[in-house]
């Protein structure tokens, strides 16, 4: 079974047929404004000596991570990776509390305890990753057989780059999956790039997406460039896994355009695939795209731009009135406690 | 009130939880048709359905994984290695996934990995280890080995309804030999609570699962030399009850830890640092500990014999410590 | 890429041509009876009580061992597993050895140390398998990439069970096998059955040898019963890796005949599964190859079946003489010494 | 003789191995090209080329997998993995196999992982553990944990050289922090034998890796208090130095031991039993243990700071044990 190429979205047409309307179309924008607003404000505090450890940004993902999200069901659940922080602000994570992540505060999402982009929030059905990866792709397998179990109209969404499908827990997830036909979407991130290591060197396939044959599911690659695109995908694939058809994995391709982490320059890049993907960077794109076909005015763009700033500035500003974490807490929560089992996603 | 093996305690608690609950489910390999390789969830299949007892594929990692997400969306998991030998292959989702989570994230992992572990019948490298020190070491995770058949079943049930991810360690060298009075109805017992299996004056064996047994018979041989020992099953490793070893500690003065995983390192270790730091000034010898060496199990029975520790071996282990 | 189904073999002229006499064959069915006939006194010991434990055999899947073991060059080395004593006999092992091994006695190629058949000898350049599996697999593939790192012209063969093949050890050994071209042919053994597990719910695809795609090397399914197909498919796939030409994934299947082990009386198999591939028993079937075929005459057979008669009863009888391991020896070799890195295979 | 840093020293006796042995090879995540996440191999890929120094896929299992079998077929494997905290995902095959196989079937698997470790730097639960407990545990294998630039290419070059796999640990936090002398030759220093880091009388500190300094920095905060503290670098955990720990507490008297690794379960608990056990009649205070407590590693400053063993605490633990 060769995977499918998916087509890159042209018309307005076409994007009302899969379920956009203009606030979506503007909300897509914002969502991927905010998610590179906040890696680059994120840089910064690294550069002020704010961000402790290291610092992780996922620059020219944001569509595939925005374009995914937009496509969960509000019941659907998932656990996005290092270069998702589009799928938390597109499912209503607020940035004054990254920030506070980033700094280690005791608002951030983990309350100082874990740091960078390893959030989560149960009650947007986003589950904390672990640094192990891609250990999260059989953990979001089991919450679709949860799904299935309980015969509820949900789907689980597994993140994982192409680095991490070396890994045996991809494998055992998707095997898992596809033996039980599960109502999981898997979305491999290929950027190219396993921190220095290319993907030639990670694995033999042509495509990753080919692996969705040695599962019994369907493959389907998408140029992560195309926010509209990678939605339209990944609705396909949320609805037949909704509806019983067992699961996709969804090969979304970009280049990651900085370096593993703050302190990697990238120098083992080659110069002219970072120019050559620069031109295709995902937002600008998009801007092109909903100016020319969805004739995003002006005063739209101003509105969205200026709006998505002001958001972080004070998002900016609320985190760094957060608290550090006191020490005393340092041993809450090692375990749980029998109330916490009465929260809503555990009923 | 009903005599059952362990193993039929392990089973009926299970089965119990699963009519009352219809979260708790079980995953694991030949855990459906078969019922198990030791046919613990044997007829559970066609009690409950092919989609609440789960034959899964040879993946130790999906079955733990697949768990603590079901977990995530609040199920009760109820996953079964086929030898506790084999969580080796899940060991990373245990440390690092379920273990961390609810200290980083606050999403609390109820899962139930039921571990049949020991040796005792050649089952050589591989079939025989006892791994849960190991997990003891791990913040987070909770470990349990029942050494009865009530325990067995009380403890299953604290186990499930537990928040945490708890490791439950099943003597397989008990399942079919012992066997013991076990309430019918719906019970559970505490975890963190030490049983006095044996009363005792002069010296205290603390120790757990199958060496239980071979610590009463050992006290039993002494006892017709006068030497008095009590034996403490601590029941349960992560929380492990500290006060009653220490208590025991002080009132007889002499501590002989036993375990039949391999010694160094072992849960013996942190049991018997604790009692020399915390009752240092009550004890009129030594802590001693017995263990199994360090080496792994082996499958010949001569060899096997002289591995695990043995009634004999603990006999003069308290004859050593009485004539201190 | 689909999967390639290997012929079977029919004439003679075939046989000559991928390298077998007369006596090659006839080899063949001395160590196809040979590994049969250990496992069935095996069988008798261990009713007797003689072996402790529990007990295994590989019924069923003889020629497919056999056959994979004769394709091998004698510097080949690999990782049998549970079904595979015809691997063992055939490069070699002495049946004495392994009838001390099932007993637990001193001279057994574990001195009793390990059971069953978790044997080898790295003189033969077989390696004793763990019980974890696939665990050996992944170590085959880290046996090529020392045959491709030292450039020598040898092949690592890594053998799996179809229900293994679930595990992530199988997918990460393949996955670096085929990123770096190593000179390793798999071999799954699909026998239909993981324990009472059948083979649709521990994979989706339909053939295994399917997933070969999914890491870059060509993929093959040969019937299991046809011992001179599985030869000729060995040796092809173990020629192209001595060649460079990496790896292959042959996909070899069989019905495993008894149950899992000796406790399991294999009552969750249908019985009509059972008759059908009694029918096709590989023994049987390599044997009336051998008469119309091949022309084995009576004398011939008697023979054979003469001398393999013999050798497991002198076998059986040294292995009785055995000694039991010596308990004072329990923690010799738990860990090596310097000199022991100067055997032949450390040089 | 030149001075080094403890990152720079593990690097010079890699490179000297590998112009020595031809068998010796390192693979691991982008330990070529890129010279590895801590630049340990920076400038190897281009001297040994890219078949003795492999960039490998993200498969830890793999890695190590590769290792052993590679040793088994006659190479001197050295595998980096990325951060110790991803040596779980590899766990099986150290215990499984890489530890059991020479006991069963009499084969070497001269392996040496190398194992960046420990935290003091932020990294959060993941990248700040200090899992070598947990193999010290593990009959079969070797563990390694230099506190200094010399012996950290002293042990690698004994670790290299012998026939067992061996887990290198390498705290992270000396890697460029710590400097000293460094014989330029090669040489090796032998496993199991402890060094005397600071010579003292009245209490012993059984240490190792990072803690060596934090216990040397207190001792010479109580020395102006006049209490006399040896700080004893176990340099390796198995073996360990049993005679060495045991002079020592007879010497003194009293003793403390102290790790970054958590407390329940830790190594500790092993030294500070066998103390307890075979130095019994001649302690004049209870064995101390001063560790991390039992939680996953934080990330916020604070947090951390409150988690791993400061200064501060070992000097109130020998106030403490000098007052008893
Ligand atoms: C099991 C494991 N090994 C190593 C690492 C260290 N590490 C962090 S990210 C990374 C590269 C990941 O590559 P990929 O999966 O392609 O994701 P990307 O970072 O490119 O988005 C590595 C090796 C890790 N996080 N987990
Ligand atoms: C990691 C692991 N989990 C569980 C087992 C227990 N076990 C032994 S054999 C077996 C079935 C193996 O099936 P397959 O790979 O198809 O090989 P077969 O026995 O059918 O030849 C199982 C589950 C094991 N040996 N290893
Ligand atoms: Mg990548
Ligand atoms: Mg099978």
């Amino acid at each position: 079974m060769a995977v499918r190429e998916a087509e890159p979205v042209g018309s307005l047409q076409e994007v009302h047929d899969v379920g956009l309307d203009r606030e979506d179309l503007f909300g897509i924008y914002r969502s991927m404004l905010t998610a590179r607003g906040i890696e680059e404000r994120g840089h910064i505090l690294y550069k002020q000596g704010k961000i402790p450890g290291s610092f992780y940004t996922g620059r020219g993902n944001e569509a595939s991570a925005v374009g995914v999200a937009t496509a969960m069901g509000a019941d659907d659940v998932g656990c996005p990776l290092q270069r998702d922080m589009g799928v938390h602000i597109a499912r209503g994570v607020e940035p004054w509390r990254i920030f506070a992540q980033y700094m280690g505060r005791a608002d951030g999402p983990t309350k100082g305890r874990d740091g960078n982009v390893h959030i989560g929030d149960a009650r947007l059905g986003l589950h904390a990753m672990v640094s192990h990866l891609p250990a999260m792709l059989p953990v979001a397998v089991g919450m679709g057989l949860a799904f299935r179990i309980r015969e509820e109209r949900r789907v689980a969404i597994a993140w994982c780059g192409e680095g991490a499908a070396a890994r045996g827990d991809a494998h055992e997830g998707m095997n898992l999956a596809g033996v039980r036909r599960l109502p999981v979407v898997f979305v491999i991130d290929n950027n190219q790039w396993a921190y220095s290591t290319p993907a030639h060197l990670g694995h033999a396939v042509d495509h990753l997406a080919d692996r969705a044959a040695a599962y019994g599911f369907e493959g389907v690659v998408v140029d992560g460039t195309d926010v509209l695109a990678v939605y339209r995908e990944a609705k396909r694939a949320i609805d037949k896994a909704r509806d019983g058809g067992g699961p996709t994995l969804i090969e979304s391709v970009t280049l990651r355009m900085e370096g593993h982490a703050v302190h990697d320059d990238a120098s083992y890049v080659p110069r002219e695939m970072f120019e050559e993907w620069a031109r295709r960077d995902p937002i600008d794109r998009y801007r092109t795209w909903l100016r020319d076909t969805a004739a995003m005015t002006d005063a739209e763009e101003d509105e969205i731009t200026a709006g998505v700033k002001r958001l972080l500035n004070e998002s900016l500003q609320r985190a760094e009135e957060s608290p550090q974490p006191d020490p005393a807490t340092l041993l809450d929560g090692v375990f749980a406690t029998q109330d916490e089992l009465d929260t809503p996603h555990h009923k | 009130m009903a005599e059952r093996t362990y193993l039929q305690a392990i089973s009926d608690g299970l089965r119990q939880e699963m009519r009352l609950d219809p979260r708790v489910f079980v995953l694991g390999e030949d855990v459906g048709v078969y019922g198990g390789a030791f046919k613990v969830t044997d007829g559970f299949q066609a009690e409950f359905g092919p989609w609440r007892v789960l034959d899964m594929p040879l993946s130790e990692t999906a079955i733990v994984a697949g768990a603590t997400g079901a977990a995530l969306m609040g199920m009760r998991p109820v996953a079964e290695m086929q030898f506790a030998d084999f969580v080796s292959c899940a060991w990373d989702h245990l440390v690092t996934v379920a273990a961390k989570q609810h200290y980083r994230a606050g999403t609390p992992i109820p899962i139930v990995l039921r571990l049949p572990s020991g040796g005792g019948f050649s089952g050589g490298p591989f079939h025989s280890q006892n791994p849960e020190s190991l997990f003891a070491h791990i913040p987070g995770l909770k470990v349990v080995c029942p050494a009865t058949p009530e325990d067995a079943k009380g403890l299953l049930v604290t186990a499930i309804e537990d928040a945490n991810p708890v490791l439950f360690f099943e003597h397989k060298h008990l399942y079919r030999r012992i066997k013991g009075e076990v309430p019918d109805e719906r019970y559970s017992t505490p975890f963190g609570k030490a049983r006095i299996h044996r009363e005792g004056d002069d010296i205290v064996v603390v120790t757990w699962g199958a060496m239980v047994y071979t610590a009463a018979d050992a006290a039993e041989i002494v006892a017709a030399e006068g030497i008095s020992v009590e034996v403490l099953d601590l029941r349960t490793l992560i929380p492990w009850d500290r006060e009653a070893v220490l208590e025991s500690a002080r009132r007889t003065s002499k501590v002989l830890v036993l375990h039949e995983d391999t010694r160094t390192g072992g849960f013996g270790a942190e049991i018997a640092a604790t009692v020399a730091e915390e009752a240092f000034e009550y004890l009129d010898g030594p802590v001693k500990r017995i263990a199994a060496p360090d080496s792994p199990v082996p499958f010949s029975p001569p060899l096997e014999a002289a591995y695990l520790p043995q009634i004999d071996d603990v006999v003069a282990g308290l004859r050593e410590l009485a004539a201190y």
